[in-house]
């Protein structure tokens, strides 16, 4: 099976009306995502590829049973879009916008955690379940069914992951896009519990970058708490230090958040630490890893 | 955005943190004018966006007029870690009876911030908290909450200070907050706080950077973004809305999403040399590869192009389109590979073939590179044979 | 302190809440100037802190310059409920489709904001509520909270709004809230906020009322808080540090403590009239009641003065001294009678007497009042004789 | 006995270095109110009036077992105090400073009660139970000991009604000084609760006053739960409209928060409207209150 996306997930899509918001409605729909739901106040009563549209994201709930969204409104209005989710009684949220203000983020976190939600993001390709259902941007045709678990900070990244794993028949259980700001709405640690939890994942990609300490941390959870074989990369050997390489936490400050020292901490837990990605399909042969 | 020193000092002056005399000059007259304001001895300080300035020769201080004259000569113009010096801040140069450190932080993986306090100021305080982790004391903050007297009291409890210096020091983290929380900061930092002979406390330095995502909102004036960018490739990169680094080699990149741009520096860089980052984020159109392509070209000497894109967000055959018509326009001589996967590769692939793109349909990026290593040297082969 | 409307239309302005061109005028040739710019028909509205400027006259439409003129001519100097029209504030005159209510206030009992919004604008919110309360809808904000969009538009759900209108409004009271957080409001206030045909939103009247308590750290400009008193005894109370309240009688009164003073004034009522309200708080010295008496022996034709004060917190025999003084140095020929009871009272009793203030030992005030009508009446029947 | 202050309270003086707040403390102490320690930050290791004093009231706690606190502290820092007291777990804090910023009082209110704090004021005289102690700033020499409860949203009225019950030998339980502001911690009709739960209570007298509408709330709650006599005054009958009486909360607002008005809605309960404070003892014989 899967993580947090499963048959019983009914999905309402925010800001369903715009470009992309439209566009992503065919993807997850044709991917066989149970899109139930959209929310564009002001814009209820009409509907998007035969999803009816909603003022508030409260009666979106109320009319179709939803409980989970996804996110595709402008980063500015991410913050109050999300409060409503969650005083909706949302328990489930993909915020997939980057370019979100990082103080409207620690408001979003503190809320979350304050109303046990589980949420993900921002600037995060979102999740999907090969073969079953997304909610969130992979192109699908890279992903297939099987059982490795990926979790990635970069949204490209997990899409390359997915689709060397998927070219040497290795297929994925579920593929998570946790984000890569300073500040996203879950940490890796409790994302590899997820998977450690999950009795049809058999083996965890991490892909992680510079910047921050996720990865430092998720080191200390993998040596206490994993007992499923994890294969590691961290992108941005190259970084120089002080700029940022895209994203807002994709940021070396003098000697912390360096690829090295994440790959360290990593290694010293017997994880297997990937040069290239390329070498994934080494630890899948080294652990049996098979769909 | 990191703001310069006398910025900063300019913003924590109004939010009532006590900071030098001082004024910035850009020139070595008006750096004597402004010192003459002062008073002797001053502190001149080269504004240059980079950390350990003043281990980097870049703090000086001037007892008088002839030894500002030469000293500001020097630093005008220099260069501090690359940077060339534009603008001196000088100010007062008080007595030090002791340094102080307090700064506050997004702490990412907590999601709050965090304040921190030491009575070790003046050094980097990370290491100060792993050699005398006694002197530092730190606290999270409610996000949405602001910090009260009470807390920063609370903080401050343990370094046994006198009644005075603890009232005074905690008013300062306070006032610290409140300009992290309105300026919606990513750092707002003292180091060293001075403690004055008379016993007030002085901000003898300030550094203040703040969210790029958040300044569309931020009501009070800040000074022009355009300014932070020293590189004029890296300020073309922010005009058009891509993330463009500037690095020293010769194979230019462009990618879509930070972690494939990086691991594709990271490939490109076992064998060859960068010549840039260059992130596009989710918004690609006919339009900006253009533009990128326009931008990466603008690198002198440039040996081949990589482009590693995904349809996923990205209408990634609308971007083909915009390369193919920079090249029909511009014509480009050296080999350029791109990796296109996802939704509407094929049409990509399409695309990127007729205007004489390398296309390489295998997901490992490491392909690519090594496809676009082979026609650079094959080239330089050429050249070289020619 | 309740603002002017001009005053609060430029806070809303700053706020980002779209207010009518405008200009305020001093005088007629003011006023026809500010309407040449603002072209007619113009609005002219006096500006005095009153309510139920409309139906007393005070605000008039001029369809051109003659109009105003004489409505100018008419208003200025002119008063309205007892107050002088100094300023009138003009304004484009608009075409109105519908009358809008947006208002924030201070829930006492609740302890919270509560946000009130109706379809029926332009008259008295607290009717609309009586007679069609289906119209009104209100809200109550979390105090250490900012109001969220969604919130607004939760408010706003049951009217049946059009989508732009929802927007619109929606955006009105995020940021009327936010006006009311920053300045720290008791009420702020858009009757009628209106509706104009081509769909956008005006709010063509603005109420503003500060918290007197706060205002010493709010920190964007406020207009000088002197210029709201308009009347000259209560300004100068407020100089010295106590409420006055100027009344119609010729009883003055120096109480501590409001419900003291108000009970005072009720009972001197029964029978006699009251000069003023004068209450010191918790604040009394010895030249602090030297000073009410001054303020208190401004007051024209008065015929006696009832001093009514406990000593909790205050020190009353310090402030009978100040009272004594006041008597010994400037002599003062009507009966005053002294109730003070609490810390210290004998030797306050006894500082009275020697000044020849009548002084009451039992507790209620009614015995004090009592024993100054028989004063003042012996006093009137002996000059009347005399 | 009494509500609210009895043999177990501990209490703390916040300011108590300052000049009003020594003063009070000696007058308290000299009542026999257990005051254990003052807090002013910074002054901490020296005493006032025998009293130790602490920098903080997490160690004013700790360090002498104070459960409540009175305070008096200017007007700009009771937000923080309040909070600081709260998060120090003292359960009764009394705020006698007035020129309270309202905004403040809506935090410190919304606090108090997420916490389970009970809390007076602003602007008020405090606590007085008769013969035993107080945290307040009443004169103690014009109340007795009995069996009348006193609620009074005003500071000096509550004085007239205890001494003009004294001087007919009607002694007092507990004297709650509520506060007048616009927003008081603790409303009205919780406080008539205590005195309708308090065995030691015969009667109540309700002194208010013009503005808010504490006692038209406390009407309704009159209506439905008291059992015991209740006597009210308000004062203001001649207050005219728009006109702040002293308190930024005794204010008429149009027709709203008039003393006849309040006077109406406490007579439709079947309380007794006294014209004035001296017809209380009036009301204390006809339902025979004594000590």
């Amino acid at each position: 099976m899967s993580i947090l996306l499963d048959d019983s997930t009914r999905v309402i899509v925010q800001g369903i009306t715009g470009r992309i918001g439209t566009i992503q409605t065919r993807w997850m729909l044709a991917y066989g995502t149970r899109v139930v739901a959209g929310v564009t106040p002001g814009k209820g009563g009409t509907s998007v590829e035969g999803v009816p549209v909603f003022d508030s994201v409260e009666e979106a709930v109320t009319r179709t049973g939803a409980n989970a969204s996804i996110f595709f409104v402008p980063g500015p209005a991410v913050l109050d879009a999300f409060l409503e989710t969650v005083d909706a009684g949302v328990k489930l949220i993909v915020v997939i916008p980057e370019h979100i203000p990082v103080h409207d983020m620690m408001k979003m976190r503190a809320y979350a955690i304050e109303k046990e939600v589980f949420a993900l993001g921002p600037t995060t390709p979102g999740i999907l379940v090969p073969g079953k259902g997304k909610m969130g941007i992979m192109p699908g045709s890279l992903f297939s069914p099987g059982r490795v678990g990926i979790v990635s900070r970069s949204g490209t990244l997990s899409y390359e992951f997915g689709g060397i794993l998927s070219e040497i028949r290795v297929g994925q259980s579920t593929v998570v896009g946790m984000g890569a700001d300073p500040v996203v709405l879950t940490n890796l640690p409790d994302i590899l519990q997820l998977f450690e939890d999950d009795r049809d994942t058999d083996g965890v990609v991490i892909v992680g970058e510079v910047g921050g300490e996720q990865e430092e941390k998720a080191a200390y959870f993998i040596m206490e708490k994993m007992t499923k074989p994890v294969a590691a990369y961290v992108a941005g050997r190259y970084a120089p230090e002080g700029k940022r390489m895209g994203h807002a936490g994709a940021l070396i400050r003098g000697s912390a958040g360096t690829a090295r020292g994440k790959e360290e901490a990593l290694r010293a837990t017997g994880a297997e630490i990937l040069e290239s990605p390329i070498h994934v399909a080494r630890w899948t042969r080294k652990h049996n890893l098979r769909s | 955005m990191r703001l310069h020193e006398f910025e900063a000092m300019d913003i924590f002056e109004a939010m009532g943190i006590p900071v030098p005399r001082r004024g910035v000059s850009k020139t070595v007259e008006e750096a004597l004018q402004v010192a003459g304001k002062i008073g002797y001895p001053v502190m001149a300080k080269a504004q240059v966006l980079v950390g350990g300035r003043g281990l980097a020769g870049g703090i000086r201080s001037a007892s008088n007029q002839e030894e500002l004259k030469k000293i500001a000569g020097n630093l005008f113009g220099s260069k501090i870690k690359g940077l060339v010096v534009q603008k001196i801040l000088l100010t007062e140069k008080v007595e030090i009876a002791r340094e102080l450190y307090a700064g506050i932080t997004v702490d990412g993986y907590a999601g709050k911030p965090v304040m921190v306090a030491s009575t070790e100021g003046g050094v980097r305080i990370e290491e100060t908290a792993q050699k005398a982790p006694e002197t530092v004391a730190s606290l999270h903050v409610v996000p949405s909450s602001t910090l009260y007297p009470y807390q920063a009291r609370t903080l401050l409890r343990n370094f046994g200070l006198s009644q005075s210096l603890l009232m005074a020091w905690a008013d300062v983290i306070t006032k610290l907050h409140h300009t992290f929380s309105r300026y919606e900061a990513m750092i707002a930092e003292i180091n060293p706080l001075v403690i004055l002979p008379n016993k007030g406390l002085l901000a003898v330095d300030a550094v203040l950077e703040l969210d790029d995502s958040a300044l569309f909102r931020i009501k009070h004036p800040l000074p022009d973004q355009r300014d932070r960018m020293e590189n004029g490739l890296e300020r073309k990169g922010r005009e058009i809305g891509v993330t463009y680094v500037d690095l020293d080699g010769d194979i230019g990149l462009i990618s879509s999403g930070a972690g494939l741009g990086m691991a594709s520096i990271d490939m490109i860089g076992e064998k060859m040399k960068p010549a840039n980052f260059l992130e596009t984020g989710g918004g690609i159109t006919e339009q900006l590869l253009y533009r990128c392509m326009e931008l990466v070209m603008m690198k002198r000497n440039l040996r081949g192009i990589l482009i590693n894109i995904y349809g996923g967000i990205n209408p990634i055959h609308e971007g083909a389109r915009g390369v193919a018509r920079y090249i029909k326009e511009h014509g480009v001589k050296i080999p350029i590979v791109a990796k296109a996967l996802g939704n509407h590769q094929e049409e990509t692939w399409e695309i990127f073939r007729s205007a004489g793109v390398h296309v390489v349909t295998e997901t490992a990026t490491e392909k690519a590179v090594e496809q676009l290593y082979e026609l650079v040297s094959r080239k330089n082969n050429a050249c070289e044979a020619g």
